[in-house]
């Protein structure tokens, strides 16, 4: 057992946290979100230029073979400073469908990716899903040698940005079934796809797709037909690693600024930190964003173990304590930076937008805590 | 010890009701309870159609303008609003400016304001707080300076709402800058509309207007516009903040928020079947359910309790309705937002919504909720913080 | 709408209040609970003199015509002084199946027990009932004019010491219907009738009582045979109110102890109430006390409640609220009182087993809330 | 970053684990977990049998009969005990006295002294806490005072934990009246049958008598049972209190008796079949279960980078593991206790129980639920009160 970073993983730690400090401050932030996508084109180059997006693949993929601790010391530092790019959305979840599926031309795709020369998104969320995973709805016909999808997803995350979506659609059975699910590839600006960008509740930028009789051909087809259920959970298990590590961040530069203000900002004749309740406060979110950072950890290693209802079931685990750490940690943040701590200007206001995401994104503590008891159910 | 409603009580709450069924425009019944506050027309609108019904100054003395209601009938009149859910009369003008006037104002004062007050003719904002003084409100540094018949006034206040909205402010200022904290302090009437007043939006976390930041460059106000004595406006801001507090709970609120969750509830799919069979969601909501009875309870007590002291000064004791009433009204708006759950990750102010699914009226409540949640945060900080609530409780009435 | 006492029931309060600082110190509470019956005897008839006993039954059946909030009067002074009487068990549980039901005889033993001649319990309790009211497995045969009882009860208060026994069992109907449930009156002393008394957690006494072949004539049947469980959920309910009230008196008990000892306490040089922490945990004390007491108003007023189903959920209301109160109360009170309040001989730990076994009574939190979701799935 | 144990640990654990499994006495493991401590035989016996192994003194090193292990390995090896569950070597033994003495000890403290605390010849006491002195340790009074080749100390202890088994007790007594607070105080070995001590059980709030207060009255102890310096005994006792802090989350403790109330849900009826199928008990025992395994990593990536810093000093994040370490017990002995329901309302101490429908084993099992849930609200209490756990988060950690 060992918790120490490797010097490999200190450089890449001390490389992003250097982007970080030199790139991303709050006015930068704003200027990225304004940018025609919601993000800067030129922080990608940086982060490809840097590696960090070959962090996730393998060396036989094209990537720097990193493990899922690599990826969650990029989001841990992603998320002390709100970084708006979708990196999560695109190395991770649609990179999560590239580690864990075989199909031709995947090298290809990879190697573009970790130089920035494409991106991708996975368009797998819909309306009625409400955080289950096998919710497919949309639907793939075959016709000959094309499929022929009709549907809509929501919330993809780069969805207005990416070169290829990584599409689930429904080849069989019925709408909440794990079996049946295809993965399509699908180019930009292919007819029948309709991409409207919107805004999500914390300034990131999402995308609903619809498809309306779109055909897309055989050979787009990820892993065998009507088992892409089975990528998909190990994307999404990748994902929710990746987002411990961001929250973990999140929670840290929350907790940093709040300690600070209490610090500096005087009333009734002192700082307002001499008062013990107040003392108390900051202490309990410091004790749940350790609780945090362990299970961040602890996603991270079980998204490589190789038994589903154990990975699955860590991946819960992981997802409702951190939940439950980022509903604390984000309102308490509130509450103790008191007036300006709901304005939408000050940090704060924005890091609380940010938690109340992240508790939500791949399912909040409700959704996994049924899902744990499912899994144990099965056991 | 009765807990039950008179029958003349039971009888007055259906007359509120249908009053509301049948005069309440529509096109506020369509925005009511989404977002969390009122847009200042349609205040304005169903303030001056309660007026008109006499209703708008629900506790003010008969002779000014109140419809002589009893303690419980004021407390019935505002739940049925909250929870209808329609606009309160405006608080600025019904439940702080005007009682001030009433109990310390000069007779010109009384007959020049209240009734402009109460029909809403002059908009009020309060200007209390200010960038160094928070909670912590005594220590304030906004100075009016005599200058003949004039003060002039400097400073800045923030956290002004409806600033925007209104047409007057009463503002605590400095008139004696050598006295101790408390005191050498004055209630002032100022108008808006005089030069030197620079207002500046404070947008919210819900990426709503609904407060201010308010500047002061040499403001001219005459003297004639101070309330009561000079250098006593801490005693009458202390009497305003303790007036009229048990519908603080709003207790209303949060059971029209419980009812839009349970509604909701039955349009989501949960893990097995839909949300509202789930058995986790059905007893959160039977949990706020008795949370929230017993706090109308408690309301009800205190309220009973007042009118037998009868003595006009605040009870300590509805430091509970302000500490759990703004928890409860938190805990309700999180629960409607937790419902919309993923769907709810979308913005609404501003911005193209591609939701389909729902029809109109259902998206709409799932679009409001996480803003509402969002701006929620702030029932705990505004009005005395929930700190400073267990303060006083723990000071006032357990004497530690 | 009307909060205050009446003039009668200020008296009745008075009347108590003195009884209790005058009799009620916490070494005579010792004496009492080595007397043999595990109570005072002494202590009832000051009861029936003072008029108490009576308190809960109409005029019309011998009594003081009281309604529930006067006997809520007298459990709230009780529960202050953590009385360990059977004044529930015997005036209100037992008392609630006089109350709730009609029979020949019920004037006579109304009117002993008003005076102090006659105990009374409620034999119903079972081991495996875990709440449940209409779990009864003790059964009764009839054969002829007699019914042939077998079964075994628990927790009966006063069981030990009781002249008359009111005892369910089943005649029809499987263990946890509510059909079928017949009410006996047993006399002290029956054949076939074995009473075993023990302590409860709390220092409280109780009886197992089995019943063997034990005959007991039709005659003895209160009610409708197999009706018995209406009769029963309404002296329950009545327990329910009745143990809101000996609830609120007691956490006002343990407040009044913890303010006073952070007032005397001195650690780090000075009195402990001066740390702001301890100030708010005493403020949510007492908020969460005073919630209790305005449901425990709400169970007394609806105890007379004709419609089943509003009256039952009122209960269980109460209940929830009551059992959350006294949890954090409870805890509360010994975490505040440090060393001392892990000990057997402060009063803080008598405190804090009392309000341990009041959370259970008649059913905790979790019972309480998902009997609520029940009756609303019903409405 | 590694967080799996390697081979060699994981057959480390199957070492121990088979080792409590063949040695653990029969009347021991009969009781285990069923009471909130041990009788003190069975923690002589077992200790014995461990020291015989050399497993009793897992941190000590190597030359004062230690066995030479991990952070890791010790760290597994109280884990294994806790969840057996079985009696932990002496506290007060193992990581309290003997580490000071090998510490700050003389050449022939250490000679005397320490084999004959490793293998429980000397049962030790700690005489820290006084009736004025409670989590304001540095405040206590009680009094040694030099006479020739002696102290003469008088005084009182209490919450002297097992001073009714001990043999020895090592004590903080002030040599110095004249020094301030924390100055003055020297660390002192006190033989338990020395005149003038009197020892007066205090039962606690369980029924049991695990703890007492001592009385000295003009108690002469030799000068050279001090230990290191006069007047130092303060560093002393700081160096013990944070000493081997990352087992005091007991994470082993609660998974067993999360185990405990799985098993008893079985057996229990709640409202719609078996309380182990209601969702309800089934999600609590889940969050409880999250709750652990973030403990535990918690309490080992503490332990791997006190390895690395390896200066001896305490890690003030080691209150995180005190302070959830005890939550965590005190909600697993109550989920205990509510599975128990109201079979759990019988006395099990000295009177007879009356139950009879579980099998012998379940019955005991329901019966020291409650006693337990009680005396476990002392975990919050003892060896540093969760608020004084936070004052150490918010000050030492986050610099308020």
């Amino acid at each position: 057992m060992d918790f120490e970073l490797s010097s490999e993983q200190s450089m890449l730690k001390d490389g992003v946290d250097r982007f970080m400090a030199q790139r991303y401050s709050q006015d930068a932030r704003g200027r990225f979100m304004a940018e025609p996508e919601g993000w800067s084109r030129d922080n990608w180059r940086q982060f490809a230029d840097m590696g960090l997006l070959g962090v996730g693949f393998d060396e036989a993929l094209g990537g720097f073979g990193g493990s899922m601790v690599d990826t969650m010391i990029v989001t841990e530092a992603f998320g002390q400073g709100l970084v708006v790019e979708p990196y999560i959305g695109s190395a991770v979840l649609a990179g999560g469908i590239l580690r864990h599926s075989e199909f031709a031309g995947r090298e290809d795709i990879v190697a573009d990716f970790v130089q920035g020369a494409r991106i991708l998104a996975l368009a797998h969320e819909e309306e009625g899903a409400r955080y289950l995973l096998s919710h497919v709805s949309t639907t793939a016909r075959q016709v000959g040698d094309r499929y022929v999808l009709d549907g809509r997803k929501v919330n993809v995350i780069a969805g207005d940005s990416a070169d290829i979506l990584f599409v689930t659609a429904r080849v069989s059975g019925s709408v909440r079934d794990e079996k049946g699910i295809s993965i399509f590839a699908v180019p930009k600006d292919h007819p029948g796809v309709t991409i409207e960008p919107y805004l999500g509740i914390d300034g990131s930028r999402h995308a609903a797709i619809t498809f309306a009789a779109a055909e897309i051909p055989a050979t787009a087809v990820i892993g065998q037909p009507g088992h892409g259920f089975a990528i998909v959970e190990r994307a999404i298990g990748d994902g929710i690693a990746a987002v411990c590590g961001e929250a973990v961040g999140l929670m840290d530069a929350m907790l940093k600024t709040v300690v600070e203000y209490l610090k500096t900002r005087n009333q009734f004749g002192g700082p307002l930190g001499r008062f013990q309740a107040l003392q108390h406060r900051a202490a309990d979110m410091y004790v749940a964003t350790e609780q945090a950072r362990s299970m961040a950890i602890y996603a991270a290693m079980m998204t490589s173990d190789a038994n589903d209802l154990e990975r699955r079931r860590a991946m819960s685990f992981a997802k409702v304590q951190i939940g439950k750490s980022l509903h604390f940690v984000g309102q308490q943040a509130v509450q103790l930076s008191g007036g300006i701590g709901v304005t939408d200007e000050y940090i704060v206001g924005q890091q609380f937008k940010r938690s109340t995401a992240l508790e939500r994104q791949f399912g909040d503590v409700d959704h996994h805590l049924s899902l744990i008891d499912h899994l144990d159910r099965r056991r | 010890m009765d807990l039950s409603y008179t029958p003349a009580e039971l009888e007055f709450r259906e007359e509120v009701r249908a009053f509301i069924r049948d005069n309440l425009p529509e096109s506020i019944r369509a925005k009511a309870g989404l977002s969390a506050n009122y847009h200042g027309q349609d205040v304005r609108t169903w303030h001056r159609i309660l007026n008109d019904r006499g209703w708008a100054a629900s506790h003010w003395p008969v002779e000014y303008g109140g419809p002589g209601w009893s303690a419980v009938q004021r407390y019935i009149f505002m739940e049925e609003l909250l929870q209808a859910p329609a606009p309160e009369p405006l608080s600025f003008n019904i439940n702080m400016v005007g009682p001030v006037i009433y109990t310390f104002g000069s007779a010109e004062q009384k007959a020049h304001f209240l009734p402009k007050i109460r029909s809403l003719d002059y908009w009020f904002c309060q200007g209390f707080s200010e960038p160094g003084a928070g909670s912590d409100l005594a220590s304030l540094r906004t100075a009016a300076v005599r200058d003949g018949d004039d003060y002039v006034i400097n400073g800045q206040k923030i956290w002004t709402s409806t600033a925007h909205e209104a047409d007057w402010m009463f503002c605590l200022a400095r008139t004696d800058a050598t006295a101790k904290k408390q005191e050498g302090i004055s209630f002032i009437l100022i108008d808006m509309a005089t030069p030197g007043i620079t207002v500046r939006p404070i947008i919210t976390i819900d990426g709503e207007h609904h407060t201010n930041e308010v500047f002061f460059d040499n403001v001219r106000v005459p003297v004639t516009n101070r309330v009561g004595e000079e250098n006593k406006g801490w005693d009458y801001a202390k009497f305003l903040l303790g007036n009229e507090r048990t519908g603080i709970a709003r207790v209303g609120l949060s059971k029209g928020r419980l009812q839009r969750a349970r509604r909701l509830a039955e349009l989501s799919e949960a893990l097995d079947g839909k949300l509202s069979d789930d058995p986790f969601f059905r007893r959160r909501c039977i949990e706020l359910e008795i949370e929230l009875k017993a706090l109308e309870i408690t309301a009800l007590r205190i309220i009973d309790r007042q009118r037998k002291r009868n003595d006009g000064k605040p009870d300590p004791a509805s430091s509970i309705l302000k500490l759990r009433g703004a928890e409860t009204q938190q805990f309700s708006a999180e629960l409607v937002a937790e419902v919309a759950g993923p769907l709810g990750l979308a913005q609404t102010h501003g911005g193209h919504v591609p939701w389909q699914e729902f029809d109109e009226a259902d998206l709409t409540a799932v679009l409001g909720a996480v803003p509402n949640y969002f701006y929620s945060r702030a029932a705990t900080i505004y009005g005395g913080a929930s700190e400073i609530q267990k303060n006083i409780i723990s000071k006032a009435i357990l004497g530690l």
